[in-house]
């Protein structure tokens, strides 16, 4: 066992570090620490830890956060109405409690960055800047969604935002993420892919080999585990013999182990800038795990009856969005405006729910397109 | 007899199993406390306990492989893989080691186990969730394959499948886990390798699986109705073994062969059925076989889509009735 | 116009596809300063270098997932697998990523690749390593397919294979490598989704694959020497897209149709054919088509063994006097 | 990176524990470190470590697993001749130079324990006691091979002698190895599954799964890394970013690193004998690299161009058997014995040679036999 003595001794503790400015050096890790438990009763450290530093972020960031974590919750909770009411088909998976990892690392990313997503992905779409409607249409399979219905909740993708596909078996994108750095790395591009998935994800052979191979070709890749403690229904805690999904692996590939409190989108954002400085300076992938938890179900057929009681309720306490309006004031932003961003937000999902209901569901000829790139299907002459 | 639903079908044929020989096992992932995420293995972890069913992490290749080498040395494995588009991440067990061992090692060594798995289409679940993969094992020698269609044949082919001395490879629908139908009470065991004809005719042989089933009933009642075509239809259930003479016999009698195929049309096993039965009752045919498949595509999500590209009950009807 | 093995044909085919865009890359186990395990692929590390010939661990969904981002985002990677039964450990990538990206997303994302590999038996390398598995990708909607019988074959459809703006799998025959042929000296770049008449008959047309091709040739040799059979060989070469009218045109011209497969039977890529033939041209068929194929068996190691399973000149003369 | 301070202080040294009886308890790993270079030269260590501690391995055992060293390399050897002369056909992959780990590790077995092999497993199915004439036998593609011809050199399985076959495909058997040891587990089976692989094969998927499912159900299984230093042509360094393919990931899974010297079948059967009584007392899977050499090709296809000049010189002069044979005498073993076994050795291979010589090739009806389990073949009705 790694034990937790041995654990403090590799993790070097730098929440000091979240004071300077995030200019840190590409090769060296700023890595925070936490889990699960602790996470939950964490608040105060945590925002002590941020308390007076807004200067390394800045306000500008700091309202584009705001809003793209509540247009995450809006337009999800929307999609969970909609489903309700019958109008989404299929299944969804959301990221209700998770919304600071897709906005910190969305807002750290440069354009051109690229994002591989999963099954549960429609807060990293969002995060990118793809329009509410699209999303919801998709889910909705509506001829304005982003895929007009051929992919459908699991699959979102849009290539001009730089979101290159949601995957939806297990792992699989991680392989796929290396070969998008390598291309970078080959044409000596900048650009840095990130590659989002679960803490259960850490258990299949694809994880293992992507961060290995990405380790020895030094690709500017970030992997970036959602530790939201469930993989779908049995706990993390029950399949790993580790403490850590992700970060007690880390060393398995070389790489240091970084944890993050993914419920505050700051800290979220100061490891992703770190991360994305030490891809772009050549000094290889790195592995960041984000303790955090979903508020849903697994899917939409999930009562989440396995929850422990008081656990939702807890986390519920550090739901990131409520963290993130009290940074917001507590950094003399004015109620007014804030509100002002909710409303505007609200209006934006409300005017794509009824676009969505309004749009025509796609035509049928669609469904033999774009099976090969001549734009046809056939398979024969 | 009782009125039992497909999904709870599921969980009554595994615990049947499980009562009768304590070698057997269960493992998967979340099919113990949670029951599933079909609900279809609800109550085995309560009345089997944690060290008979057990949940395991995203980790199918050690699924398929734990359930192997548990096989090899005397246990009698049911081992979930949630959805059979699955199937790709753990292959090899599939294609290379379960079917193999026996042979490679000129008989030494056994592997009586089970794969259960979520197949097939209706869900709006999209191109990785929505496969008709049966001819992914159909296609591998030393593989046995089932896919029933109905809540009692759930239940028999399960008990078949567990007692069977050879690796079983079970497609169970996703879109016929709600259906209901009538179960008779006690133990129930069926025989791998044996088609059954559900609705006897003498125009046309229309043979089915899993949901296409019910589609090819409810088109032949239309093609009676409507057309005064009367078709036999068939259950294929077990396409290795392959109940051949079923099918053979069949075509000799209605001289016409169609297939309903959920699987993209590309090697599907009706094709491997139609070149039997070209090869063997070529002179029985009065017209050429026709396969009638879910086009060769990857399935689109939206509802509207995936309703369009399955084939259904209005093309089976037409499909046949141009051919005839 | 130069002599040239098979496999120094494929080294040559990709450096043609590497000299000429410096956006196709190379991946693979032990394929840079080793030459591959075949020695398919000498000289390539040394004249690209290592930046585009690059050794890998032994990881083959790393290999296959890292060549689709590459794909996706704008180089030319060409993937080997060493041996096709390896798919087995890598057949999400082929069966789920790259054949469906395109499609669920809308045409937003590409994926051209291609994954080359060393199928098919002889070698005596047991029933892990030997395999025959063309029918594992013709099953797939979205990829292409193609099996090469001569060295000339090999250097044109790796270029339109690397051409190609989808993800081709490439099967190379390990029995071929050794085997010579002539090849026009400059460029040469072949078309995807074309059979080719390689001897012309008028009695019965004769469809193979790969190393079945030669011995398709020698039997039909064979049948008109000794018993005044004519028959057309059609060496199929690509599986998707699959050349029917030239299948469909031999077959109305002999009214005869055998497939020689090296694929074990069941669901084979012979099984398609037959039931294409059959549907399509089922009134220009004089007798039954018949299908001759690797039993469906695990492959036997021993030289005597194996030699005893695979589809052999012997074999095919036999089965088409017998139904002739 | 798990840097080499940090990796000292992960793992014990224990050498002076070789001094004591074997007699380790079961829940404490006994460990040794080197790598690649330093076991090169590091006989007088290793020599000095053990002189004088025959009590806890005792003469008997010492003499089987001379004998045993022997008759691998003896047996081996008389493969590549055969080979050389046309009767050997397909492919074979020897273990020249590795003896010890599969000496050592059978020498620490009961029966009944399982051994889950590679292609590279001759010598772990010799070691086993299964005749060479059997394994010769199928390499010759003869009736009286282990599985008369069907398997080959590649898929050899003895299961009466508890040899659960061989695997070609990398890594495929490490999860039918936990496999094995659930059934023990759970049918309370004092019996303990073990998987040898090499150093090329912790990269793969099943690597990862297969550590992690038998780390999480503490599984009696025991995973040995023969680090022969390549893949097939690659040298191992160049594919992983971490100093030692097994031990830097032990802890991935909960376990510690164990490194033994793979040349010295003393220390082999001691570091085996430690983690089967761990197994058996339920303390869960072991997973230990062994660091060793092969001193022909990959396969008989493969004339190792690529080692670096003096390498494999270096190596021979830590030939498990050249160490063995001197460790007996400093033990006072007369040379004679040592002789004696020598040549009974020599002579069961030259009478197993011809008897394969002289079997016939298998009747081409067992080709259908044995598919499935009712003899046949059959696919239909
Ligand atoms: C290969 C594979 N196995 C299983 C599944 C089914 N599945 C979908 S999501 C999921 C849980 C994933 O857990 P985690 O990685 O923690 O991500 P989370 O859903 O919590 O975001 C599982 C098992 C799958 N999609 N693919
Ligand atoms: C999945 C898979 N990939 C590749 C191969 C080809 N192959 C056979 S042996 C080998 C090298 C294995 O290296 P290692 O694990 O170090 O074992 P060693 O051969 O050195 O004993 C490779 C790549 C294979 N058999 N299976
Ligand atoms: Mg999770
Ligand atoms: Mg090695």
């Amino acid at each position: 066992m790694l034990t937790p003595a041995l654990f403090s001794a590799v993790v070097s503790f730098c929440c000091s570090r979240f004071a300077a400015r995030a200019k840190v050096a590409a090769n060296k890790h700023c890595t925070t620490r936490g889990n699960a438990g602790r996470m939950a009763n964490a608040e105060n450290r945590t925002s002590a830890a941020s308390a007076g530093l807004n200067d390394d972020i800045g306000e500008a960031t700091r309202l584009k956060m705001y809003r793209m974590q509540v247009e995450i919750r809006e337009a999800e909770q929307r999609a969970y109405d909609l489903f309700l009411q019958n109008l989404v088909k299929g299944t969804s998976h959301l990221s209700l409690g998770q919304e600071a990892v897709a906005t910190g690392f969305a807002a750290a990313m440069k354009p051109g960055d690229l994002s591989f997503c999963t099954y549960r992905g429609h807060a990293h779409t969002l995060a990118r800047g793809v329009p509410v409607e699209q999303v919801l249409g998709e889910l909705m399979g509506r001829d304005n969604g982003l895929m007009r219905g051929k992919g459908g909740s699991m699959h979102l993708t849009s290539a001009e935002h730089g979101v290159m596909g949601s995957y939806a078996i297990i792992g699989a994108h991680l392989p796929i993420a290396c070969g998008a750095a390598w291309r970078a790395q080959y044409k000596g591009h900048k650009d840095v892919t990130v590659c989002f998935f679960g803490d259960g994800t850490t258990n299949i052979g694809a994880f293992h080999e992507a961060l290995n191979f990405a380790a020895v070709w030094k690709l500017p890749v970030i992997f970036v585990c959602e530790n939201n403690l469930y993989m779908e229904y049995t706990p993390i805690g029950d399949v790993i013999p580790v403490e850590h999904p992700a970060a007690s692996r880390a060393s398995a590939y070389g790489l240091e182990p970084v944890i993050v409190d993914g419920q505050d989108a700051d800290a979220v954002y100061r490891a992703a800038f770190t991360a994305y400085e030490r891809a772009r300076a050549g000094g290889g992938p790195s592995l960041i795990e984000c303790k955090t938890y979903r508020y849903s179900g697994h899917s939409r057929a999930d009562p989440a009856k396995y929850r422990p009681p008081g656990e939702l309720e807890r986390w519920k306490e550090r739901c990131p969005i409520k963290i993130y309006r009290e940074r917001l004031k507590q950094f003399g932003i004015a109620e007014s405006v804030i509100a002002g961003i909710e409303a505007e937000v609200r209006k934006v999902v409300d005017d794509a729910t009824e676009a969505c209901k309004a749009a025509p569901t796609p035509p049928l000829d669609i469904i033999t397109t774009d099976v090969y790139a001549d734009g046809g299907w056939a398979w024969r002459n | 007899m009782a009125e039992l639903t497909y999904r709870d079908a599921v969980a009554r044929g595994i615990a049947q199993e499980m009562a009768r020989d304590p070698d057997v096992v269960f493992l998967g992932e979340d099919i113990g406390a949670a029951g599933g995420v079909f609900k279809s293995t609800v109550g085995l972890f309560e009345q089997f306990g944690p060290l008979r069913v057990r949940d395991t992490p995203i980790s199918e290749q050690a699924i398929l492989g734990a359930a192997m080498g548990a096989a090899m040395t005397g246990l009698k494995p049911i081992a979930e893989i949630m959805f059979s588009d699955f199937f790709a991440v753990c292959f090899d067990y599939i294609a290379n080691e379960f079917p193999k061992s026996r042979y490679m090692s000129n008989g030494q060594l056994k592997c009586p186990l089970v794969v259960r798995t979520g197949n097939g289409a209706g869900s709006r679940f999209g191109a990785q969730h929505s496969q008709s993969v049966e001819n992914w094992a159909m296609m591998i020698p030393g593989l046995k394959v089932v896919a029933p269609s109905t809540p009692r044949d759930v239940i028999g082919l399960m008990a078949a499948a567990v007692r069977d001395p050879d690796p079983v490879i079970f497609f169970e629908h996703k879109s016929l886990y709600a259906m209901k139908g009538d179960v008779p009470d006690g133990e129930i065991v069926d025989t791998l390798g044996t088609a059954s004809i559900v609705r006897p005719g003498k125009d046309a042989t229309i043979l089915a699986l899993a949901l296409m089933v019910p589609r090819a009933l409810e088109a032949a009642d239309r093609l009676k109705a409507e057309h005064g075509i009367d078709c036999e239809v068939i259950d294929v259930r077990s396409l290795v073994p392959l109940d051949t003479q079923t099918i053979l016999g069949s075509v000799a009698k209605t001289h016409r062969l169609f297939t309903v195929e959920e699987n993209p049309r590309l090697c599907g096993w009706g094709a491997e059925i139609v070149s039997i039965v070209a090869d063997e009752a070529f002179y029985d045919l009065d017209g050429p076989p026709v396969r009638i498949t879910t086009p060769h595509l990857p399935l689109p999500a939206a509802d509207t889509l995936e309703d369009a590209v399955l084939p259904n009950a209005d093309r089976i009807v037409e499909r046949v009735r141009r051919a005839m």
